[in-house]
């Protein structure tokens, strides 16, 4: 599906707000993400895939930053030229059960899909929640609400998001997490000890996106494989078997 | 201009509408393709290979990027052959394209359990047997690099099944026409080329090969040429019909194949980027017959071999 | 940081002031590059394929681009060993960089012949026997695809020269590590891989092969997961330093050949698109060095074998 | 050498104009070219060679016509991004004899040299030449000077451009041409006949365009190879063979 670019402007250090016309064909829920060609034509090969942070009526938004050759050329594109998007694909975050307490726990480049989630959950849902994000340093914020952390303390809390939130936790919360896998390491320890439940967006490496390579699988605890691109990339954390990531 | 062109190809008793097959591994089981294309425009499609009980595959990472093409080691991950059998082909009830399974082991006995299972599965229409793995009885080295072992494989499956014989080789040999041949005396009704190239990726960050099972098979556009010049050398040395397989893109690249000395092709990492590109390939190679005012697309295959 | 890193290697009783090679047949007589880069910056260059009369080469067309590769089927178009010596080797007086000779031949007296000739040009710091040729004597078969032609051609070479020998292999075989291990046993002080994957291209216009050679080398990053893995492999069977070569295109690709195994890089197709590429690997292999606070560059060559 | 754009801009039909600034570091005769690197990875892999279609003190500039995936790519470039050019290579139409009847001969996009080197014959050497340019179809011209031949008739002269040319020749007259290799191939049997010289730009498939990976050769009469990029683009025809193009 081609669409066309509305916006591609830098947000934060190495980081970019991509808007894309939304043809108003489909629908898409939080921690759902598309598969977007970076040029049109075979190189690089591979879709990237990138989470949704902000839906709409007249736009799709993607955060991204720039860490490879895919993310470097994205950011070279202008308004009006067009991207080829499959998608949206995945599970999501699913229902929410309202009566627990919410917590949106992001790091880096993963607090983008808990943008349009939390959007979600206070427009369509009306739920209150807690949001806590973590960066490493203040020129790579690019949230304007919940609560910051920063690695070298530039901005809000000094340290890291998960030791921030889990003075918070307790056995009624709901975590709703992305990130670095590190950062979800810790925090499937933090939220396992604090016997609270996490729902969290895995990434990994991709080639198709719709369930058919058998590239991207997470190890369950069942010693079972999962595809992150259809199961996921969303998980109950408790699925998951961490050693292995 | 509509039905000017005869896109029909026939191997052995099977006919398939159009030359366009789906590669293994590449498009699952088939189902899940139906979201995004029509299937009953392929010629057929060759499932993910298949092993008698169901295989976990390797650990992750399993593939990788590299450029113009990827690296895989899935490790052969599948439902095993009773459930595709029992949960996978119901839901191709409905369409109207060859299904070809393929099938691996690593002991002859395993091929032949293969056959067996699949003789009375009227939706099958053949079996794509893949060569490229090790066989346990010698040691681990591939089945598909020894002669003898191609063609004693070969021959065991076809006692044991009434359906046509694909054998699908690998290039990493010498000499492709050579198993090829070997193939052949078997008794096969076809062979499939070219299976991944073998390959590593090394994360220079962690200073490790990046898959998990350190090296992987390369597919994709990178590989092209090395497929069309192997089904060239294949066309030279033997009968049975050759399905030309590797880095098919586009459908000039699929033309290359066809005119190397392929009758059918097969489409693999390009469904990942495309999952419509099967139709798109089709509808070039019609064009170009037209344009070319060719009747029937059987006219070109191997006309590369007449210059 | 300056002098920091140690990037010297040491080959037999040469010593290379960093790993980085040109490729044989990319950068001509190595002369042709001396407006475009430094040539003092570099380890050492190989020098296109010389063999014992001068070589005109195939008909065009030789080259035709692929997805990130190109075929090439040059004919080993070069001058011969009489006129590089007398016209060729002069320009490179000032230069201080060692240059390797690429010799072949298609009977094993052509390369001792080549061996004999350069055994007292003192300019020349080593000979590499290019063994993706035809051996004549034996109906036109690849040297190369032959332990004992490569055991008994490294082992001939050998007796006619004091100065090392390098043997380049071809990656078309089912087994490259014993193909290192036959030239090991012949003597070779080193080997070098990968040389290009045949491959085809054909023109779908005119319905026959692009190159008027037909069949052409795959070159270019396309190929390069397929030369680490190589290099890999024959890093763990045999004890001669390896030379590491095939679609270096950065200084990443190029550690990721020293972390396989390779004590030395050739850098080939890369020098068409960026004349001054060697250079910049040198900067980033020493980047990456100093960035992972590693002394020596010796320290990192195979090292993703530990994993 | 990276050089920003200056301008690219469709001037016929599939064909486009690149002016790009001239950083005036080099000298580059007509009949030259340059070597183009289409993006600033490594896809398309190899360069492409162009000729120079002007070149004067503000820029270098280059006529190209679509026709694979390189120039398409080409074609989107905007004003403002970089190109990495190679050059200027090859040895160019060379030193002109003023007193023979000069005659420029292009064909389609193989005019594009010749309005170059038509400049320098005018404004350095002032010598008088005439000039021919041959298109399939009106809407393919793209240059303003001269006389044009189209093969459909819609412009100027009905038919061949050797045709057009070919009563004009004689054995004072030395050509200048460039064009597709069939036009060239029968204007070689043209000035053959009229005992006329000629100077030909050719064409070749090229990996390095700096001489050293021999890919670009075309046969002589004395059954060597010669180089393309360096002992050519321009040719004596007398020494090509021409049979075996
Ligand atoms: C479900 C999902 C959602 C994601 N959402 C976002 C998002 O909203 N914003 C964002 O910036 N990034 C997101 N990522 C990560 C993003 O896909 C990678 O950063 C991107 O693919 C890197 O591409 P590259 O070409 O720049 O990097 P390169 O390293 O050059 O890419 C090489 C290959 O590795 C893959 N790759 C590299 N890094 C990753 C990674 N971290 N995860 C998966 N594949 C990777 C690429 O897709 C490509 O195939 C998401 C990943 C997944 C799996
Ligand atoms: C000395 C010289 C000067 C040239 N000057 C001009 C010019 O001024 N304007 C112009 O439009 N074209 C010119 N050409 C031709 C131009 O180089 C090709 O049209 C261009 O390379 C096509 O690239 P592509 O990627 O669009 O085509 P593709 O067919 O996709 O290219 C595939 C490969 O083939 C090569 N190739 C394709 N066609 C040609 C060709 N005709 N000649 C040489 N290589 C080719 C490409 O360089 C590339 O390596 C010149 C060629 C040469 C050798
Ligand atoms: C992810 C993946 C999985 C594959 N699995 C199989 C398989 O199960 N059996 C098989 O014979 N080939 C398998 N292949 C090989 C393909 O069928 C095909 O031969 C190869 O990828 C080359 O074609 P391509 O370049 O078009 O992908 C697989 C390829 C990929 C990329
Ligand atoms: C145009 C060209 C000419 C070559 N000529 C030779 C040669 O004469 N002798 C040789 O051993 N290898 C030759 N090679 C192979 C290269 O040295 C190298 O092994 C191969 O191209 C893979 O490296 P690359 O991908 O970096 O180019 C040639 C390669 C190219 C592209
Ligand atoms: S990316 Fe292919 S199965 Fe998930
Ligand atoms: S293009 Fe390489 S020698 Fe001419």
């Amino acid at each position: 599906m081609k669409l066309e670019i509305f916006e591609n402007k830098r947000v934060a250090k190495d980081t970019f707000s991509l808007k894309i016309d939304n043809p108003a064909l489909f629908d898409a829920s939080p921690g759902q993400f598309f598969m977007v060609k970076i040029n049109d034509f075979d190189y690089p090969l591979l879709r990237r895939p990138f989470s949704i942070a902000d839906f709409n009526d007249r736009h799709i938004e993607i955060i991204y930053k720039v860490v490879g050759e895919g993310t470097k050329i994205l950011a070279s594109k202008q308004k009006g030229e067009f991207l080829d998007l499959l998608g949206p694909l995945g599970n999501g975050f699913g229902d929410i059960e309202k009566n627990r307490r919410i917590f949106l726990v992001g790091g880096g480049i993963g607090a983008a899909p808990l943008i349009y989630l939390s959007n979600v959950l206070e427009n369509m849902y009306g739920v209150n929640y807690k949001a806590y994000f973590g960066f490493n340093t203040k020129d790579e914020v690019y949230v304007d609400f919940g609560k910051t952390a920063t690695m070298d303390g530039s901005l809000g809390y000094a340290g890291n998001v998960v030791d921030m939130v889990e003075p918070e936790l307790d056995e009624n919360s709901l975590v709703l997490a992305c990130g670095p896998t590190l950062m979800l390491k810790r925090l499937a320890y933090v939220c396992y000890q604090k016997k609270c439940d996490m729902k969290v967006s895995l990434e990994s490496r991709m080639a198709c996106g719709i369930g058919v390579c058998l590239g991207c699988v997470v190890e369950t605890i069942d010693k079972d494989f999962k595809r992150v691109c259809v199961e996921g990339p969303v998980f109950d954390y408790r699925e998951i078997e961490w050693q292995t990531l | 201009m509509a039905n000017s062109v005869n896109l029909t190809v026939k191997l052995g008793s099977l006919i398939f509408k159009n030359p366009v097959l789906t590669a293994s591994g590449t498009f699952g089981y088939a189902a899940e393709y139906k979201k995004y294309m029509d299937l009953n425009a392929l010629g057929g499609f060759v499932v993910k290979g298949l092993s008698v009980k169901p295989k976990k595959g390797n650990k992750p990472p399993r593939i990788v990027e590299t450029p113009c093409g990827m690296l895989n080691a899935i490790g052969l991950q599948n439902v095993g052959i009773d459930r595709f059998i029992k949960e996978k082909l119901p839901l191709l009830e409905d369409v109207d394209a060859h299904i070809i399974a393929n099938i691996y082991g690593t002991k002859a006995d395993e091929f032949v359990e293969l056959a067996d299972k699949l003789e009375h599965i009227g939706r099958v229409s053949a079996l794509e047997v893949n060569v490229s793995c090790p066989n346990v009885s010698k040691g681990g080295a591939l089945f598909g690099k020894n002669p003898n072992d191609v063609f004693s494989l070969t021959s065991s499956v076809k006692k044991h099944t009434s359906k046509p014989v694909i054998v699908k080789l690998t290039p990493n040999v010498d000499d492709v026409a050579a198993i090829a041949t070997a193939a052949c005396d078997g008794g096969a009704d076809a062979v499939s080329l070219i299976n991944t190239i073998t390959g590593m990726v090394i994360d220079t960050k962690t200073k490790k090969p990046f898959l998990a099972n350190r090296t992987g098979g390369l597919s994709g556009p990178a590989i092209y040429p090395v497929g069309v010049r192997m089904v060239y050398e294949v066309y030279e040395k033997i009968k049975v019909p050759i399905i030309g397989v590797g880095g098919i893109y586009n459908s000039d690249i699929a033309l290359q194949y066809l005119m190397a000395g392929a009758a059918l092709i097969e489409i693999g990492t390009a469904n990942f980027t495309n999952p419509n590109i099967t139709v798109e390939i089709i509808k070039g190679i019609k064009e170009f017959l037209e344009g070319e005012n060719i009747k029937s697309v059987g006219d070109i295959v191997g006309i590369a071999h007449n210059a």
